[in-house]
């Protein structure tokens, strides 16, 4: 009926290729078919044996990270997973990359990249109560970066903010190797009552499954188009998906009011791959059947086939399965919202995935084949040869800058390091009106309205560490996230991460991947932090280039006493302390200036190692830091990464505009001025107190085990830092204007105006 | 079916920060000898009508209660034909 | 007094609205559907801030057909209180309820923080607990907050005393005469590019939006209003 | 000095919400009749030129750079013609 091929000919001709599917795929498929498939069916195994559906390359690996804890309600395998933060109260979280359509059409991805993260996590029960987004570029020195980034921005700002849904936190970095593949990563954070738990399962024989939202277009549809018979736009087609923030907000609305009836059996979003991704996960995660006709979807357009239905990709859909006979309380609901909800198939007991078009079969696939019997691959993992050159770097020849003055100067004017105000300004990050600590903190936090406690969010990825050294780099991505929390006061819970990585097949590549999940997941189990939920985005390269390696964490955390928040804003007359090591052994310098910031921008040099990082260390650096704020005996916190301690105490004297003197006489023999200031590690945490509260956190830091000094007092107007001897003396308002002002002006160069307009 | 074309476009009195920044993007883009710069929007409406001018009756009575904001906007129907190829929705 | 709170598709600060009522005023707040005509059982109706119909079009063109539009234009009309908030400023003027238009901010983006604003009037129903002149913190979030009237009615504004709000720093959207927010002739019927409802807690970073909701309910009272 | 009309309109694959809601507004308002809205923009630029036709290879130029976005836009160039009035600034 339609022009496809036959399944003869996908065999004789090899069209599998077209579709992505190796030979020896294709056989397989054969195989456990037990017969030839025909072009759809080729479809169907072909987007759900595809490495986004399938995990084939990663698959392995990530079962190293730990995903269990008292406080998981729901690890991964679900569209998000679940916390409990007490009181009955729950958080599902995600994370997500969008960076392939991105690159595209950075508006309309990045908006789409927001929005499907959004539906995965209400499709759990939860109402989203905050995003966070994560991005890479390449330095913003060319027209082609700058617009992408203020597109990107633009359209997370475009879905988010009138979707209702604060932005509340998130990073930009920049970097020569995301100039041709930037990077997108959303997260979602949504809260639920325990009860309220929804899941993707498709249960109940007879059970009827709908599809809801937004009708199916051709968006998005894979590679070869032998499919379609009638394309009368074939010409115009445009491989851009537009998001429609409004739909998604109705779809919210709607989804909630009908998971609150009780008569939701399961629910998940329709992302990647549409209907055959999400029916055949919902069918497998109940070992159930399902049976869908096309032609009972509502489309946008004329002339659809089967297998267009079935791969389409079409934004703000969802397919929920009801209790039978409940179908119209779907459909009440969803009329008042202005939306369709169209009964489209139904549950079945037989295992098998099947597709029929008015009635007719035309396509019949076990679940288990397209699910669990996708193909895993074990890569081949090889040390990349840079490493060796990075380690051969000689710290002891990089010469010392005449004073620091410049240097601090420099890094906190870096693009890296200067204030984002430009970015989330443009984020609605007050919409729900629980936004207690805005984004520019070291992590955001969501007052729970009607109680004492809040949620702290934030998101991590050191990309250059991980680049020198996958190994600590995993761990460093995993404790930066999880110490953020701890300097607003939270308790961490769990995280969830983003693996953007280059092409899995080079084993270099594959050595990064597999060496950074390690990382992460030692970082975890001493961290007590799971990973519940993830997202991996492989083949980030172009033109034989890899971005740098980047895992993205988000670490969600519980704060018990909304009283007891912290940011970095110190006032006048405290005294300055700092939990963590103080300075490096004099032998040790070199691991403290390796891939810092400071090496980067004043030196021009990316070598040596990630800095050290010891995890026993740093939990009993996060377990002091916490008890002292929870014991209300901090007044402002900030922890200490790149650009390191001084970098450290100028954001916190611009956050409270008050200066401060420092003085590291006491620690300094032996080490050079620029790795005493500048140098990055580990398990720091600055802390400002109140001069009567001084002893009682020394002791408890000594209890826990946790260096910790005093190492100067705030008041003033100037930041000086002294080593004996005074290394920078800058006034505040000096730091405050180059930290300002930094991105606006690498962004306002007369380029490209955006094409949004 | 016909498928009218109807602009909308600001007062000239009005200042358009829409096409305030084209024209500063195209002046940075090297077109100097750009003087000014508008931007509006363009509207196709398909509608089943009789005939081309009860068409246009009736988009014209659209335009005046939805498509434009008369304190600060106005429209004109560029014009009315019969509608072409295949209706996609929105 | 009872308050409304209209829910629009796509209205986002809806729920923000109604919480802040409860909790400042500890009156009763109901939200209330697009779809119902008759608001007479309310004396004071907001109009809450979020995306109408999806902005599409320009904001507040879509909603201002709302059915509940009729029973806000007869609350207009009776004394009773009407404010919008944001989104619902717009849906103000383009319902012709209050006399202007808004255009995209003119640095054309959206722009989201806590911004000083003069209450140029404190005798109106909604401002009565703030000091004539006093400077205030509210949170704005808008990316069309751009007031536009002519140069007549500006300045029929300004000679009536209609402007009741206006940026007190830097102007943050290019907005004439920086308005923030105006009255009808009439004095009931407020629109207000700033969220009050956004301020009414230490914790959010402003407690200035309290007073607002304290007004009301106040004038609420003193007029018996329903 | 010309005025060019240039329209950018979304290619016909491409999903916009925003025609979709202003159909649905045209439909709950009494406009049974409309079958499709599709909504554009119309970019009017002046220019300094020695004729029409240059000032269109101008324009055309500024099109394909800047005005359209050539992955989901398609642009045309309505018309060209004397600048009308004094240039009204953006
Ligand atoms: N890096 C990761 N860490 C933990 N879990 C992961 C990771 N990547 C994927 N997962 C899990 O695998 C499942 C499938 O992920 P994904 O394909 O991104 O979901 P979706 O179908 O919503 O697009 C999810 O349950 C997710 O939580
Ligand atoms: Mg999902």
């Amino acid at each position: 009926m339609y022009n496809e091929p036959t399944a003869e000919q996908i065999e004789r001709e090899a069209l599998y290729r077209q579709v992505g599917m190796t030979e020896e795929e294709y056989r397989r498929a054969v195989e456990l078919l037990g017969r030839r498939p025909n072009w759809l069916e080729l479809g169907l195994f072909s987007v759900m044996w595809s490495e986004h559906c399938s995990y084939k390359s990663s698959r392995r690996v990530l079962k190293r990270f730990p995903t269990e804890g008292p406080q998981v309600l729901q690890g991964p395998g679900e569209n998000a997973g679940v916390v409990d933060i007490g009181d009955g109260w729950a958080v599902a979280f995600k994370m997500e990359s969008h960076n392939h359509p991105s690159a595209i059409e950075p508006y309309q991805g990045a908006a789409t990249g927001v929005g499907g993260i959004i539906r995965d996590v209400f499709t759990m029960g939860a109402r989203p109560v905050a995003l966070l987004d994560s991005l890479r570029f390449g330095p913003p020195d060319d027209d082609r970066q700058r617009y992408l980034m203020r597109e990107v921005v633009a359209g997370i700002a475009g879905y988010g903010n009138a979707v209702g849904i604060p932005t509340v936190g998130g990073e930009v970095k920049f970097a020569e190797r995301y100039r041709n593949n930037p990077l997108v990563n959303a997260m979602c954070v949504g809260l639920m009552r325990h009860e309220d738990l929804a899941r993707g399962t498709a249960r109940g024989v007879g059970n009827p499954v709908l599809v809801v939202g937004a009708r199916t277009g051709r968006d998005g549809i894979h590679g070869a188009t032998f499919a379609s018979a009638e394309d009368p736009l074939e010409k115009e087609r445009s491989a851009v998906q537009v998001g429609d923030p409004f739909m998604e907000k109705l779809l919210l609305e709607a989804c909630l009011e009908l998971i609150a009836t009780g008569a939701v059996v399961g629910i998940q979003d329709l992302g990647a791959a549409g209907l055959t991704s999400s029916g055949a996960e919902m069918a497998s995660r109940a070992g159930s059947g399902l049976e869908i006709d096309t032609a009972l979807v509502p489309r946008r357009e004329t002339g659809m086939t089967p297998y267009e239905v079935m791969l389409s990709e079409s934004q703000e859909r969802m397919l929920v399965v009801m209790e039978r006979g409940k179908e119209s309380v779907a459909g009440e609901i969803f009329r008042k919202w202005g939306l369709e909800a169209a009964v489209i198939g139904r549950v079945t007991d037989d295992g098998m995935l099947r597709v029929l078009d008015g009635g007719k079969v035309v396509a019949e696939v076990p679940v288990k084949a397209l699910v669990d019997e996708a193909p895993v691959y074990e890569r081949p993992a090889r040390e990349p040869e840079e490493l060796a050159v990075f380690r051969s770097w000689r710290w002891e020849e990089t010469p010392l800058p005449e004073r620091l003055d410049e240097a601090l100067l420099a890094l906190l004017g870096s693009p890296d390091l200067a204030d984002k105000e430009w970015v989330w300004r443009q984020y609605d990050h007050m919409v729900l009106a629980s936004t207690a600590v805005r984004p520019g903190a070291d992590a955001a936090v969501i007052w729970l309205r009607g109680t004492r406690k809040g949620v702290a969010v934030c998101t991590d990825g050191p990309g250059r560490y991980v680049r020198l050294n996958p190994l600590l780099g995993g761990m460093h991505a995993v404790a930066e996230a999880v110490r953020n929390l701890v300097c607003v006061g939270a308790r961490p819970l769990a995280i969830t991460d983003c693996l953007n990585f280059g092409n899995p097949e080079k084993p270099e590549v594959f050595y990064q991947f597999e060496q950074a999940v390690e990382g992460m997941s030692r970082a975890c189990e001493v961290l007590g932090t799971p990973v519940v939920s993830g997202n991996v985005s492989f083949y980030n390269e172009s033109k034989g280039v890899d971005v740098d390696p980047t895992p993205i964490v988000g670490a969600v955390g519980v704060v018990e006493d909304m009283e007891r928040v912290c940011t970095p804003a110190w006032g006048p007359g405290m005294i300055v302390g700092l939990f963590g090591p103080a300075a490096p052994a004099p032998e040790d310098q070199g691991r403290w200036l390796g891939g810092s910031e400071y090496l980067l921008r004043v030196h021009h040099l990316l070598a040596g190692d990630a800095p050290p990082l010891d995890l026993e260390l740093e939990r009993k650096v996060q377990e002091a830091c916490l008890e002292a704020i929870r014991r209300g005996l901090v007044a402002a916190a900030h922890d200490v990464s790149e650009g390191g301690l001084a970098v450290a105490l100028a954001e916190m004297a611009i956050a409270g505009g008050t200066g401060a003197e420092a003085d590291l006489g006491a620690v300094a023999a032996g080490v050079r001025p620029d790795v005493l200031w500048l140098g990055e590690a580990g398990s720091r945490i600055v802390v400002a107190l109140r001069p009567e509260h001084v002893e009682a956190v020394r002791r408890l830091a000594e209890e826990a085990g946790a260096p910790f000094a005093v190492i100067g007092r705030t008041g003033g107007d100037r930041l000086v830092l002294r080593a004996g001897a005074v290394q920078a003396d800058l006034p505040v308002e000096r730091l405050r204007t180059v930290w300002k002002e930094a991105i606006p002006w690498a962004l306002s160069e007369n380029s490209r105006v955006s094409s949004s307009i | 079916m016909y498928t009218a074309r109807v602009y909308v476009t600001l007062k000239a009195s009005v200042l358009d920060p829409q096409g305030r920044a084209v024209e500063r993007a195209l002046h940075a883009l090297g077109y100097g000898e750009v003087r000014g710069v508008r931007v509006g929007k363009v509207i196709d409406v398909t509608v089943e009508a009789p005939d081309a001018g009860a068409a246009r009756r009736r988009v014209e009575e659209m335009g005046r209660r939805l498509l434009a904001n008369p304190v600060m906007e106005t429209f004109e129907i560029e014009s009315v034909k019969p509608a072409s190829g295949a209706a996609v929705e929105g | 007094m009872r308050f409304a709170v209209i829910q629009f598709p796509g209205s986002n600060c809806d729920m923000d609205t109604v919480r802040a009522i409860r909790e400042v005023t500890g009156a009763e707040a109901d939200l209330v559907w697009h779809a119902r005509k008759d608001l007479s059982d309310y004396g004071a109706i907001f109009l809450p801030g979020g995306f109408s119909y999806g902005d599409y079009l320009r904001p507040g063109a879509i909603a201002r057909f709302a059915e509940a539009m009729d029973g806000v234009r007869r609350a207009a009309e009776d004394g009773r209180l009407v404010i919008g908030i944001c989104n619902g400023f717009q849906i103000l003027l383009e319902a012709g309820l209050l006399p202007g238009a808004m255009r995209h901010n003119d640095h054309l983006q959206f722009r989201c923080e806590i911004v000083p604003v003069r209450v140029e009037r404190a005798d109106t129903p909604f401002t009565s607990g703030y000091e004539p002149g006093q400077v205030i913190r509210l949170p704005i979030a808008h990316g069309e907050g751009n007031y536009y009237a002519d140069d007549g009615t500006l300045e029929a504004l300004e000679r009536r005393g209609q402007v009741v709000f206006r940026y007190a720093g830097e102007n943050p959207n290019g907005s004439r005469n920086a308005v923030a927010g105006i009255v009808n002739e009439a004095g009931n019927v407020l629109g207000m590019m700033p969220h009050p409802e956004r301020a009414v807690h230490r914790w959010l970073g402003s407690e200035d939006g309290r007073a607002l909701f304290v007004s009301m309910w106040r004038a609420g009272r003193e007029r018996q209003l329903v």
